[in-house]
């Protein structure tokens, strides 16, 4: 090097550095570790009062409380069934709308003037609606739950109808395939990315809802665990039903993802 | 077959007829098959009699409950709770920052904050109905909805609402705890009929029998329920009679049914309001009650109570 | 030779030509994209359309194929000189390729044939039939994503061939391509267009393309697209090799013919893509 | 026509019909006031009962109550302060933190994973937790927003930062531009439309979570009336109360496409 | 002319070289990119880089100006000789034109010159030149989206231009045009070679532009990407012309030298696009 600079030659310099931030797993994990032990810390020498968060310890024990009692997999059944009942009417019913929103242009302009105007309102000032609409049984958690589901899938089944690559669909046009093919071999298939990440959107919300869908005279499911373990303050037991929830959270998005690398392997 | 009945009700003391009906077999006896459902919150029960989900609810009335009864059809055909000169009801709480500031008594409460439940809640009209008494306007109390009862007490102990009323049960420990100050009773405000026992029109004309024989047993429970929890010496102390002790089993049954009798039963006895004889309905007060609703813009103007009333099967109370 | 002397040249034969373009005039909305448009194209000619960016090429394309309605006049065709087997007489080949991401090499090219009352085994036989004239025999179960840029152009060749077309339309087929790929599908091209004695109209703004493949040549002018010149090259297209002094002179009067357009179309403010 | 047809010559067919649905405003408004007569038909002739869906004139009329008592802008203003200071702290925490993750290799993986964990928890379980740290007053109330805004801030911010292109930043690069004017000058811009665009979800959420925030303590606000109305069944206030979020979402929205035509206007 | 006799060559000359790459090798996780790649590149001389997709001429361009860091060797560039006023020994011009869209034309070349101690008179002063030299002095308050492919890279130009480069490194500047703008900015690029002595080395597909431009041609091959030639054009840019019989020559023997190279990465399967 020390050759080159006298022969008035240096080394070009690099100068591509930073602004590529790497994920890290390893980061990822560690930090959660960090997180929670320096919260079991705080808890441990009183730093953090009982009341305002309870110790991860006390977590961990109101959790294991909830499994050894049996009382969690009642929760969760009940919970379980709502969730996939409502998430089922509110896309299907969802799919349906949003196909027809975005293919025919009757239905368009009509179907998305409605749908911005609804989505927007907050499920939880509906409650009360609901509940005279369906009654306090299931049928008025399914249909929050579906309600909630059915707006985000129309606007993201239209949204992905509308992305087939247009090119894709004079592709089939010029070959003379019949509108149902087309429909079938080419707009399904490349709407079905959005889809199926709608679902993600869509499944996280159904969850969002369940509480509000179990403030109607829930006696088992984790949102009226939660609930129950607030109008309480059960600090301890509200954390284990939302940990609860996350984890279901990430279970359903785990599905989700082996349905994605099953249906779209051709990605 | 015994006729099948679906009976709406919160696990509170205040539905103990009720249970004891159900325990002591007097559904039976009228050839009833009845079944309990609990909810959590007194609005859905009215709801579940609306929606036709249950045959019958006893819960407090709210500025919910008689829009409810005037648009779905709902009748009220007796009485749950009453506050009564003689027994202890709803307290009124300070808290120990207010309190220690100067509010001693409740002609002290204009310009401080109270928690209530919720906008319409019977909370919020007894603190209407205890200001109209005492003679100050509401407006200068600041209302807290703060939606449970466990956020009230919660506000309260931390100061950050200055009073609240609230059921004896928890009042009185509550005091006794030093988490803040009794400085008066709502029964020094009376007439209040707290709640009702009601059912829906279509029972009414469909199952007339039904409610007829839901009523009687009704009313054995509570005649079991003043016997054994509202009597008194002369003094007008509670004491034990007879069957003071089979009832609290009995409740214990629906109400602490978490806690061991120790802890349970004075709390039961605590709560253990007043419920007039037959569980007749103080007809008036209600209509007071609605009034006082339309007038704050709670409960439609063209809700009418004895569009919902139905004496038929137990007379009124008597002025 | 003039659009004019054309114009009187097929007035003469008529109905004798594969396909006839009868005064196609088009506009979007405000924008005047074609007037005016007459000429025919004989069977087996190929005849490139070229013009600077925006003069309407792909407007025209599109309108032959029957893919856009022009707001007026019409394209005509001779309907019993079609081959035999013919499933789609005016077929595209994409510029973007327009490949099913979600299908294989062979799943392409049986989609444009399952809409057909072919067996399975006729199916499966055209199939490798096409496969086998763009040497995708290899390739028949890989997915696009796959293949190179080159590869995928054939594929979507060996579709429109599967179809047995009367006439190709080419909308820049080669302009996604890397140059060196593009030097490679010139020339399999060529051969294609000698070996079938297919008819097609080849759009690109690469002129050294159009003196490649075409026998004659169309050069539009922009602002309305109307014909500048029609262009013919006599040299049989088996016998036309790169860089050879007539091609290049050929390619030059070309260039002499649209060069100022294609500056104009260059300088351009408010571009639209 | 004809005559081409005895040449044996045919016009050619044109085939690409469809799949091109065409928004038509007209239609769009169109559909409400179909939606809305037929409503008030529905109600008029007693077909909908008032207690399940009270009819448009009375919901009408209860907004007019509310304009004219003047509780309207009680309630609004009350809500509006709490929108506004929710939304600007949970922003302005949202894009340090989204920045930070979108720049720097140590942040990137805790962050993520942090944002991902509690990112799905319903705000509403923790209304009791909120109520302990910040007390029944207009924290807890700026707090629920603030927190609901947060993570979609995060989010949306380090995704536009990825999203600027990584030529742009090899360029800046290759020119010797210091760290911080590529920040400035390329990062900064380039991530803004993504931002703005982040900046219509959280205020909808921010809207919606009006409604948990005003659960907790207050007499006046938007979403405190609507709770109130819902107690009470009238479900014409409700609904009163209902379309005036709406309107505030239209609003918000409106402004937002301001900021972005006048941020954006390179586009 | 191949790489080996050229290794003797410079060792002989070393550092009188404005740039010297000096066996740089460069792996990709698994993929060997870059193999011992040595040449130097003289005062003036324009270089350009050719070969099949994905041999590593992108990646060789990037080690060079010094926005990659080899696996090893290095790139050694002799200071002294920078230009005047130069800010930026090694500049860049980007295949996909790298504008600011959110900068007016003046603002994106302003936007190199910003972060120097100049004046603004002399930032201005030197904008006005750029855009005057490029002939965009009517476009200085344009934004790129209004400006075509062909406006875009003479931005792209004067950007690189604004900053007194000592060498320019492109990317396949042309490959994202069309066709004949293509012909009317390789004019330019041969003009403002000639113009200016300006040292460069250029990536290409193209080699018809490789044999325009560049004195010499440096060919990979794939991988991992070694030096399979190196080819001197001795013709004067200034007299070289698009179709001149020596050219086609030059194409041609360049073509023949990658050619099976192209073929085998047209024909690779998982294509890493
Ligand atoms: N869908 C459309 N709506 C409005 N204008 C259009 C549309 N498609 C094309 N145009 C305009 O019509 C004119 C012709 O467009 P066309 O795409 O046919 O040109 P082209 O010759 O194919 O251009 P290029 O060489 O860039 O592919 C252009 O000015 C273009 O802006
Ligand atoms: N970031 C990367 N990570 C991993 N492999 C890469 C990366 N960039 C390039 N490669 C691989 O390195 C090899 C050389 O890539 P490079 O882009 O330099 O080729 P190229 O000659 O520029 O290709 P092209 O002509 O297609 O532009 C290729 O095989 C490519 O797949
Ligand atoms: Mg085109
Ligand atoms: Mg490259």
């Amino acid at each position: 090097m020390s050759r080159d600079i006298e022969a008035g030659a240096s080394r070009v310099r690099f100068r591509a550095t930073g602004f590529n931030p790497r994920a890290n797993p390893l980061a990822a994990w560690g930090s959660f570790v960090v997180v929670i032990a320096l919260w079991q810390l705080g808890s441990s020498t009183g730093f953090i009062s009982e009341l305002a968060m309870p110790s991860p310890v006390a977590v961990a024990s109101a959790l294991w409380k909830l499994i050894i009692s049996g009382d969690l997999w009642r929760h969760l059944s009940a919970s379980l069934q709502r969730l996939f009942g409502g998430w089922i009417i509110g896309t299907v019913a969802g799919l349906a709308v949003g196909f027809l929103v975005g293919m025919f242009s009757w239905a368009r302009s009509p179907g998305v003037a409605m749908v911005s105007a609804l989505f927007p309102i907050p499920k939880i000032a509906l409650l009360p609606l609901f509940i005279i609409w369906f009654g306090i049984g299931e049928p008025s958690k399914f249909a929050t739950i579906a309600f909630g589901v059915f707006f985000p899938t129309v606007i993201n089944t239209f949204g992905g109808v509308d992305n087939v690559a247009r090119n894709l669909i004079r592709m089939g046009q010029s070959f003379d395939m019949p509108m149902m093919s087309i429909v079938r071999k080419i707009i399904l298939p490349g709407a079905l990315p959005t889809i199926l990440s709608g679902f993600r959107i869509s499944s996280s919300i159904a969850i969002i809802l369940l509480i509000a869908a179990e403030m109607i005279g829930a006696q088992y499911g984790i949102g009226a665990f939660i609930l129950a373990a607030g109008n309480l303050y059960q600090t301890d037991q509200l954390i284990a039903g939302v940990v609860v929830l996350s984890l279901l959270g990430l279970c359903v998005s785990w599905l989700l993802g082996r349905l994605d690398r099953w249906l779209l392997a051709w990605r | 077959a015994a006729e099948k009945i679906n009976i709406a009700s919160l696990a509170f003391v205040s539905s103990a007829p009720l249970f004891i009906a159900q325990e002591k077999g007097y559904f039976a006896d009228e050839d009833l098959d009845a079944e309990i459902t609990f909810f959590q919150a007194a609005q859905p029960v009215a709801v579940a009699i609306a929606s036709n989900d249950a045959d019958f609810g006893v819960t407090a009335f709210t500025g919910g409950f008689f829009n409810l009864a005037a648009k779905g059809g709902l009748r009220v055909i007796g009485a749950q709770l009453h506050e009564d000169a003689g027994y202890d009801g709803s307290a009124i709480l300070a808290s120990n920052a207010a309190f220690e500031a100067g509010l001693t008594s409740v002609d002290q409460l204009p310009g401080h904050s109270i928690a209530i439940s919720q906008v319409g809640s019977s909370f919020h009209y007894m603190v209407g109905n205890i200001a109209d008494k005492a003679g100050f306007e509401i407006d200068s109390i600041e209302m807290k909805p703060l939606q449970s009862v466990p956020n009230m007490i919660g506000a309260l102990k931390s100061g950050q609402v200055d009073s609240m009323i609230i059921v004896p049960h928890i009042a009185k420990p509550l005091a006794a705890s030093g988490a803040g100050h009794i400085i008066g009773w709502v029964k020094d405000y009376v007439p209040y009929q707290v709640g009702g026992l009601f059912t829906s029109q279509r029972n009414i004309d469909e199952r007339r029998d039904v409610v007829a024989k839901f009523v009687r047993a009704y009313q054995k429970g509570v005649a079991d329920y003043r016997a054994a929890l509202l009597m008194t010496d002369e003094a007008g102390k509670l004491i034990e009679s007879d069957s003071t002790a089979e009832i609290l089993e009995i409740v214990h049954k629906y109400v602490y049914a978490e806690e061991d009798a120790k802890t349970a039963y004075p709390k039961i006895r605590n709560g253990a309001m007043f419920i007039t004889e037959e569980a007749r309905l103080n007809v008036a007060d209600v209509a007071a009650q609605v009034k006082w609703y339309q007038a704050g813009g709670f409960v439609d103007a063209s809700v009418d109570p004895a569009s919902f009333i139905d004496t038929s099967f137990i007379p009124a109370l008597a002025e | 030779m003039g659009s004019g002397g054309f114009v009187c040249d097929f007035k003469v034969m008529d109905f004798a030509m594969r396909l006839h373009i009868n005064g196609i005039c088009h506009s979007y909305d405000q924008v005047e994209a074609l007037r005016d448009i007459e000429f025919g194209i004989e069977p087996g000619e190929i005849v490139a359309l070229i013009g600077p960016s925006g003069c309407g090429k792909s407007t025209l394309l599109s309108i032959i194929g029957g893919l856009l309605k022009p707001t007026s006049g019409k394209v005509l065709m001779c309907d019993q000189a079609t081959p035999d087997g013919c499933l789609n007489p005016l077929t595209y080949v994409f510029q973007d390729f327009a490949l099913l991401p979600w299908r294989t090499v062979a799943g392409n090219i049986s989609l444009v044939l399952e809409d057909h009352p072919l067996g399975k085994a006729e199916r499966e036989a055209r199939i490798a039939e096409v496969l086998a004239q763009t040497n995708l025999a290899d390739f028949a179960g890989a997915y696009p994503k796959q293949l190179s840029g080159g590869m995928k152009q054939r594929v979507g060749i060996a579709r429109a061939l599967a179809v047995r077309p009367a006439v190709l339309l080419m909308d820049e087929p080669l302009s996604a391509l890397d140059a060196q790929t593009r030097i490679l599908l010139l020339d399999e091209f060529a051969a294609l267009f000698v070996r079938t004695g297919m008819t097609a109209v080849y759009v690109t703004h690469n002129l050294n393309e159009a003196v490649r493949l075409a026998h004659r040549v169309v050069a539009l002018r922009r602002r309305p697209g109307t014909i500048k010149a029609i262009h013919s090259i006599d040299i049989p297209i088996d016998q036309r090799v790169e860089g050879m002094p007539e091609l290049v002179a050929h390619q030059n009067a070309l260039w002499d013919l649209i060069r100022d357009e294609a500056i104009a179309a260059d300088k351009e403010l408010d571009h639209v893509a």
